[in-house]
């Protein structure tokens, strides 16, 4: 395969890991506040590019339907946050998790009704041709979508150091701790939800011009962002961000390179072989703990 | 043997002016967007002959239920419509795979069944209770053969989702195509929620083929057909009828452009010849259901408009028994004009459709346009 | 009321349980009519699958997003062999062998994990299997599977109608029920609970935390593996989305719906999970006309969320709560406040 | 039986966390039928110790022996079912389960049904039920724990879970005993109860090993004494002489000895 | 400083506190002792926030504080030391010790690093660990760091649940020195429950027995020291009387 092919597979790599990392980042941020598997994650992303797919089918200017998107998404996550996941703080986090099913399938089932099955379109951030490098071509949407996931790999590895980040990893670790030094677990929680409710929202417009808006699109997102999630390490959410990529680039190159039919198990065992080498995650630390 | 035997008889419950017609579709889950039309299309005709004074005096029920694209779910609706709500004739199996769950329940059931899925097998061999409405792949892969014969192209690259539809494609592909002497030098395949098909798309070109066929649906088929034109592929797109529907060319854009591919003519219904015989049928149907439900008419919705026309006719002429539907059906649906094409059943063809039934589109300018061979 | 001595109090007898249920079961196919059964038959292969995840989950502490892949694993297994004319009991055996040794082979470094990443690489594990039945189409019938699957046969006795499947397939779910329960009321099942709560003290008390773990999942497999073979010999069709992702998650949601630290609560979810998906299909459309099967969806999403939130431990050990707690109103009146200690009876 | 026979003999043993010298060069040997007792400053390597002879952790470097045969690369059940069996000092008790079935698990190794014998309840199944529960009320009445038989024992008070932590270890029926800080959390009288329990359970052939912070309890109870600081061995030897060794005055008592 | 009058607390079905009442001046010494199971740890919990009570109220420093939030307690000034450490595991040792100084974090930055060099003087110990998870450190270390955390929290009132535990002797000795030291600097009030009897009376003004959830005797230590029942009662355990109404029956 040429040098220009190799080239054109990371590129589609690189895009497609670049929104799993987006959500994946969001699975993050909710995990590593309240301990909380968020298996509706995906449904912010759907919401989001439902959203804006379809006021900018209306006639509402891209960056206002973006903006309302990613909105409506943090609207949904605060909602989410009230009325489902502070009722269920005391519960066993198992059943948090299948709670969290439950609104996945309510969020989904409502998405279907609002808007339809079809799929809606929303128009490029930038329309333009795409880049030709390197004998390969690149997507703007794809830069785009690189960009900002790179901001937030940025952003996430500062506000873990700065002594917030700490406080909020604190509260996951232990709850009791964390309340009798004084940081409100509940008020992390309600911002950890919105916060990544925002991010899969976004992450939904930006992925909606490249794939189209569907009511279902959430699941399978979810589904690879949780495995991109777990690769980086749950609690760490930079390393989300990579997981994210290294996941889409491993789906671009067994699909380019071995087969295309078999594409996911092999990139499933991969993934496989790296967490029985690491088993906490490829850049998770075992936490601290013994007898 | 006889209906009443069974327990489910019709009329056994139900006052006897109505008749009940059973749906069984997948309404929700990945074939939502085939499911809906029909079940939306099978409501909108039952609305209409009942308003209209119903068939043979007798007013028709519709009894819809979503298997969520799940066969096991499916199956247990069935059971559900026939031994709760005693239906009279059965409509639906969205997709290939849980048409073909069906049909043993069908089949130990003795009801008549009439499959919205295009699988080969579903029809062949023929099965006494269970009658096909779409086009089955072999003529939607002939009709792409043909015109790539047509066109003096031998190597093509092959490209489709893996699922039932795809696979259905590349088999028959993979049958006919020698027929034809044309060769595929690339067979590669995407999971229907996939967002990139980049991949796939250059392990084809660096096959160097001279036509690429992409047989998948929406949004699959619309992803793979941008990132074709990203990749900046010089040769034909041909799709296959996967793709009639508006949202390919909205969400493709300008990258559809010289898409050619086999469909029912509702897609070109208003380009049609006014000789052609479904063209009458296909743009009421067209403008009644874009009226009624604001969103645009396709052929899955076409193939529930024929089949719950062909049931209506023959509950008319017969009434709600299985056996008489079935016989009728079998035997007296003769140059039915339907959305998916003529119908003519007889004891050893349950498809009943012939070539004439798909029309060969091509994408200009972001518009169907009929292709005239 | 029978005496029971402290011992029967800790474990008491599942038999009386069991009896119950399975005359209950045996009496509904002469009051009802095929669709209850072929609903109840659905809940009775989901239940086998559910049990055994919660002997994994519930007990022994783990995480599986993949047992639709076992599940799968048995009914292809059945299916094809039973299409090329092997009896379709020694496919059942030949399926569970099969499952358990792929359990087997996976277990030892996926039991490795723990928590999140146990969960993803079972969910990888069943995705993989389902990979296999739709891309490997010489052999499975591709996306859109196989059919015509022969029915069971003992001597003359044809497993072909309903009711007899519905009969086969909850004399197995009730063994296995049966057989779990005696399973976690034994020394393995207290070494299960153990090492789910501490490995360290489980294995300082000389329980060897891995191989116990390994065996409750291909334990676990196996019976979903069963399970599987009941389904494609029920069907007589098999195709791959059965088996997805989504299907493991669905096993899951019954498991814990129903309790997962009580064996009797995978049954239980598993119908009132089905049960209630059916029921909606009624139900909503007949309250508001209008609906479609998006609404049932809707409906059946918050109504899992709403008996989680009430009864999170599941419904079994929720609804085994309130009772005592009404018992003890009942048998105790006045402020629990008074200081007078002792017990009744 | 003899006294003086050595039940455990430890050599050279090392052990280190990235860089944390936990435990460095120890040896010594524990005779059967003895109470000792490992005594040291915090963070002297002391429940690391446990943790090498326990199988928890395994060692860099050195050897351990109990009854002359070698159990340092075993994992950790091969260990209990060589003999030992242990208390956490952070006490892993399996909250979820009731008290009763606790003591219950404890006897895992002294029964023997197995998956096949359970799963279709064959007799095993239920003569070791029996068996374990009747002795694990035996143990329960021990440790008074009785009333607490059927509650969850993560409901427990703190003290209590220790007293159930030792039942458990003690229903395996060890050869040796080893118990870390089993009096914290007890007051005077409850120490000295369970002193007097010790001395009991050394009575019925099991040796005993413990960590202890409690000098009053120590000197009262031990026979030998094992003092460690810093991962190394400071001092060996019965309680009078320990007591006044001025390095483990210096580095562990303190001025005004308690 | 602090009231406490009539307290009741379940613990699940457990009536673990039967009206217990307390009285704290400013500045003061108190310590609870009693056996196993008497709701001493119930008793701090309650106060500090933890858990509810279903009867009785609290005051703090004039102000009812009955049911409120641990978190908004730190704030007014109590800090608990929880039984069995609580340390953040995953956490180093010293972000631990900062994250004890949350609430005051905003305003008082810069002070955080003398009190943290307060406190590794005091836990030698912690300042070679500094850098390590607190999960992974021993018991005792874990122990140090937690009342090290509850120090950052510069309280006015601090509650201590068995700060001696697993502390080696030399430790327990320095360590209550300290208390006593800070109550004299800082004066701080310092509420305290302890098993280790001689050293907690070694420090204490004043003091209660609590047993069964009910206050049995309180008084002055020199009181509490000569009384015959506390000599008595930490000689015996008392079994259990409050074991649940619906445990085991027969
Ligand atoms: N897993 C680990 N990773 C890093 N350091 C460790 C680990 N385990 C123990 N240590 C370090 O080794 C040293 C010895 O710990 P250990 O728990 O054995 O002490 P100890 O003597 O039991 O102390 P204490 O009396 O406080 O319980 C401590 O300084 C501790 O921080
Ligand atoms: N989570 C819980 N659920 C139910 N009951 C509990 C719980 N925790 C403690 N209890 C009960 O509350 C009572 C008081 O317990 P508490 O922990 O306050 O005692 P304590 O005096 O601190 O004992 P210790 O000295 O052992 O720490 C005990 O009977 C105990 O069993
Ligand atoms: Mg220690
Ligand atoms: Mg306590």
């Amino acid at each position: 395969m040429s040098g220009a092919s190799l080239l054109q597979l990371f590129f589609s790599g690189l895009t497609i890991g670049s929104i799993y990392a987006l959500i994946a980042v969001g699975f993050v941020v909710t995990f590593s506040v309240t301990g909380i598997l968020n298996l509706a994650q995906g449904e912010f992303a759907a919401v989001g590019a439902l959203t804006a797919a379809s006021l900018h089918m209306h006639g509402a200017a891209l960056w206002v339907s973006v903006l309302a998107g990613t909105a409506a998404a943090v609207l949904l996550g605060i909602v989410m946050e009230r009325a489902v996941i502070r009722p269920a703080r005391r519960i066993d986090l198992l059943s948090v998790v299948i709670i969290t099913i439950g609104v996945d399938i309510v969020f989904r089932g409502a998405a279907l009704m609002i808007w339809g099955a079809d799929p809606l379109t929303l128009a490029p951030f930038t329309d333009r041709p795409p880049l030709h490098l390197g004998g390969a071509t690149l997507d703007w949407q794809t830069v785009w979508t690189v960009a900002i996931s790179g901001v937030f790999f940025v952003a996430l590895i500062w506000f873990f150091r700065t002594y917030r980040g700490k406080a909020v990893r604190a509260a996951v670790m232990n709850h009791t701790a964390a309340r009798i030094v004084g940081i409100r677990p509940s008020r992390l929680s309600f911002y950890a939800f919105a916060v990544s409710a925002g991010l899969g929202g976004l992450a939904g417009t930006i992925v909606a011009p490249i794939t189209g808006a569907t009511y279902d699109m959430g699941l399978m997102l979810g589904l690879k962002a949780f495995v991109a999630a777990v690769i980086g390490g749950l609690n760490n959410a930079p390393a989300a961000v990579l997981g994210g990529l290294l996941v889409g680039l491993l789906e671009a190159f067994t699909a380019g390179l071995i087969s295309s039919d078999y594409r996911d198990a092999i990139t499933f065992i991969v993934l496989l072989l790296m967490l029985f080498v690491r088993p906490s995650g490829l850049f998770g630390r075992t936490a601290g703990k013994r007898v | 043997s006889s209906g009443g035997g069974q327990g489910a008889s019709p009329g056994g419950g139900a006052p006897s002016d109505t008749i009940k017609i059973g749906a069984e579709l997948s309404v929700t889950g990945p074939a939502s967007s085939l499911g809906r039309p029909e079940r939306d299309t099978l409501q909108m005709v039952v609305d209409e002959i009942n308003a209209s004074g119903g068939v043979g005096g007798k007013k028709l029920q519709l009894i819809t239920y979503d298997d969520e694209s799940n066969p096991t779910k499916a199956v247990l609706n069935l059971k559900k419509l026939l031994d709760q709500d005693h239906v009279s004739a059965v409509i639906g199996g969205t997709t290939s795979a849980i048409s073909l769950g069906l049909i043993p329940t069908i089949e130990q059931a003795q009801v008549p069944f009439f499959s919205l899925a295009a699988d080969q097998r579903i029809a062949t061999p023929v099965k006494p209770w269970v009658f096909k409405l779409p086009q089955g792949d072999n003529l939607v892969v002939e009709r792409i053969l043909a015109y790539l014969k047509s066109q003096n192209i031998t190597k093509v690259g092959w490209l489709s989702s893996s699922d039932d539809f795809g696979q259905g494609g590349k088999n028959t592909f993979e049958a006919l195509a020698p027929k034809f002497g044309i060769q595929g030098v690339a067979f590669e395949s995407y999971v229907p929620t996939d967002k990139d098909m980049i991949p796939q798309l250059t392990r084809i070109k660096n096959a160097n083929p001279q036509a690429v066929i992409i047989y998948g649906i929406p949004p699959g088929a619309s992803i793979a057909t941008k990132n074709f034109a990203q990749l900046g592929f010089k040769v034909p797109l041909i799709h296959s009828h996967g793709i009639a529907n508006q949202d390919f060319l909205t969400q493709t854009g300008s990258a559809s452009n010289g898409v050619v591919f086999p469909a029912s003519k509702l897609l070109v219904a208003n380009q049609l010849p006014d000789t052609d015989k479904q063209k009458a049928v296909l743009l009421k149907y067209k403008d009644d259901f874009e009226k009624k439900f604001g969103y645009p008419a396709n052929a899955f919705g076409g193939h529930a408009w024929d089949a719950i026309h062909i049931v209506a006719k023959a509950v008319g002429a017969v009434g709600g028994d299985h056996q008489k539907i079935r016989d009728y059906v079998e035997n007296n649906t003769k140059d039915f004009v339907g959305c998916t094409g003529v119908f003519t059943f007889n004891p050893a063809d349950h498809n009943g459709l012939t070539k004439e039934a798909l029309a060969l589109i091509k994408v200009v300018d972001g518009k169907w346009t009929l292709l005239q061979e | 009321m029978i005496r029971r001595g402290p011992l029967a109090q800790l474990y008491p007898p599942s038999w009386p349980a069991i009896v119950t249920v399975g005359i209950v079961l045996a009496v509904i196919p002469f009051v009802s009519g095929p669709y209850v059964l072929s609903v109840l038959i659905a809940v009775g292969l989901s239940s086998i699958v559910a049990v055994g995840l919660s002997l994994f989950i519930g007990y022994a502490g783990q995480i599986s997003l993949g047992h639709a892949g076992f599940y799968g694993i048995g009914a292809y297994t059945s299916a094809i062999l039973a299409l090329r004319g092997v009896d379709g009991w020694a496919t059942i055996l030949i399926g569970m062998a099969i499952t358990g040794g792929v359990a087997w082979l996976v277990s030892r470094p996926t039991l490795r994990l723990e928590g999140h990443y146990l969960a993803m690489a079972t969910l990888g594990l069943g995705m993989i299997l389902n990979i296999i039945m739709i891309q490997w189409t010489s052999v499975t019938g591709g996306p859109s599977g196989l059919t015509g699957i022969p029915p069971l046969t003992v001597g003359s006795l044809v497993f072909d109608a309903d009711w007899k499947l519905y009969y086969l397939i909850w004399v197995m779910a009730l063994l296995v029920i049966w057989g779990f329960r005696n399973l976690v009321h034994s020394r393995v099942g207290r070494a299960l609970k153990a090492l789910a709560e501490s490995e360290a003290a489980a294995s300082s008390l000389g329980v060897p935390t891995a191989r116990f773990k390994e065996m409750a999942f291909i334990l676990s497999a196996m019976v979903a593996s069963l399970a599987g073979s009941l389904y494609a010999f029920y069907l007589s069709f098999v195709s791959p989305s059965t088996f997805d992702a989504m299907a493991s998650i669905e096993f899951l949601i019954m498991a814990i719906a129903g309790g997962v630290r009580s064996v009797w609560g995978a049954p239980v979810g598993a119908a009132v999970v089905t049960i209630l998906s059916q029921a909606m299909k009624s139900v909503v459309p007949a309250l508001f006309p209008s609906a479609g099967g998006e609404y049932s969806i809707l409906v059946f999403g918050v109504l899992l969320v709403v008996i989680l939130l009430f009864l999170p431990q599941g419904i079994v050990p929720g609804l085994a709560r309130g009772v005592l707690t009404i018992r003890h109103r009942w048998t105790r009146p006045g402020d629990s406040g008074s200081a007078a200690p002792g017990g009744e009876g | 039986m003899r006294m003086a026979e050595p039940l455990l003999e430890i050599r050279n043993l090392s052990k280190r966390f990235e860089g944390v010298v936990a435990l460095e060069d120890i040896g010594f040997t524990v005779q059967k039928g003895h109470i000792s007792a490992v005594i040291g400053p915090n963070g002297a390597g002391k429940t690391t110790l446990f943790n090498l002879l326990t199988g928890m952790v395994k060692p860099d470097q050195g050897e351990v022996l109990l009854e002359g045969r070698r159990i340092d690369r075993l994992p950790a059940h091969a260990i209990a079912r060589a003999g030992i069996t242990r208390t956490f000092q952070n006490i892993e008790i399996f909250q979820n389960m009731t008290v009763v079935e606790n003591v219950m698990a404890g006897r895992h190794l002294r029964t023997t049904s197995g998956w096949l014998t359970s799963f279709f309840s064959l007799p095993g199944r239920l003569r070791d039920n029996r068996q374990a529960f009747h002795r694990a009320m035996e143990l329960l009445e021990t440790f008074e724990l009785t009333d607490r038989a059927f509650q969850p024992a993560g409901i427990l008070p703190y003290g209590l879970q220790r007293m159930v932590e030792i039942a458990r270890a003690l229903a395996a029926e060890p050869k040796l005993l080893l118990l870390d800080e089993p009096m914290a959390g007890l007051n005077a009288g409850e120490s000295r109860k369970l002193a007097a329990f010790m001395q009991e359970i050394r009575h019925t052939g099991v040796t005993i090993l413990f960590i202890e912070h409690d000098m009053e309890m120590v000197m009262e109870t031990a026979d030998d004494i094992v003092v460690l600081d810093q991962g190394k061995m400071l001092a060996q030897g019965p309680p009078a002489a320990v007591q006044r060794d001025p390095r483990v005055i210096a580095a562990y008592l303190g001025e005004e000895v308690i | 400083m602090l009231r406490v009058e009539n307290l009741h607390t379940f613990r699940g079905r457990i009536h673990a506190l039967k009206g217990v009442g307390i009285h704290l001046n400013a500045g003061e010494i108190f310590a609870v002792v009693g056996p196993n199971g008497a709701g001493k740890s119930t008793l701090l919990g309650t106060i500090a926030g933890l858990y509810r009570p279903s009867q009785g109220r609290v005051w703090f420093e004039g102000a009812e504080v009955t049911g409120t939030a641990p978190e908004e307690l730190v704030r007014r000034g109590l800090a608990l030391v929880p039984e069995r450490r609580q340390v953040f595991q995953g956490l180093s040792v010293r972000d631990n010790l900062l994250l004890g100084a949350y609430h005051r974090y905003r305003q008082q930055r810069q002070t955080l690093e003398m009190d943290i060099e307060d406190i590794l003087t005091l836990f030698p110990r912690l300042r070679q660990r500094i850098g390590q998870a607190a999960g992974s450190l021993s018991g005792g270390e874990q122990q140090m760091l937690a009342v090290g955390r509850a120090l950052m929290a510069r309280p006015k009132l601090l509650i201590l649940d068995e700060p001696s535990l697993g502390l080696a002797p030399k430790m327990i000795a320095e360590l209550f020195e300290a208390f006593v030291d800070m109550r004299k600097s800082r004066g701080l009030t310092i509420l305290l429950v302890e098993q280790n009897i001689r050293a907690a009376l070694g420090i204490a003004d004043r003091g209660l027995v609590l047993e069964r959830g009910r206050v049995k005797i309180e008084g002055s230590v020199s009181e509490l020291k000569t009384h015959p029942q506390v000599e008595a009662a930490y000689l015996g355990r008392y079994a259990e009387a409050s074991a649940s109404p619906g445990g085991p029956t027969g």
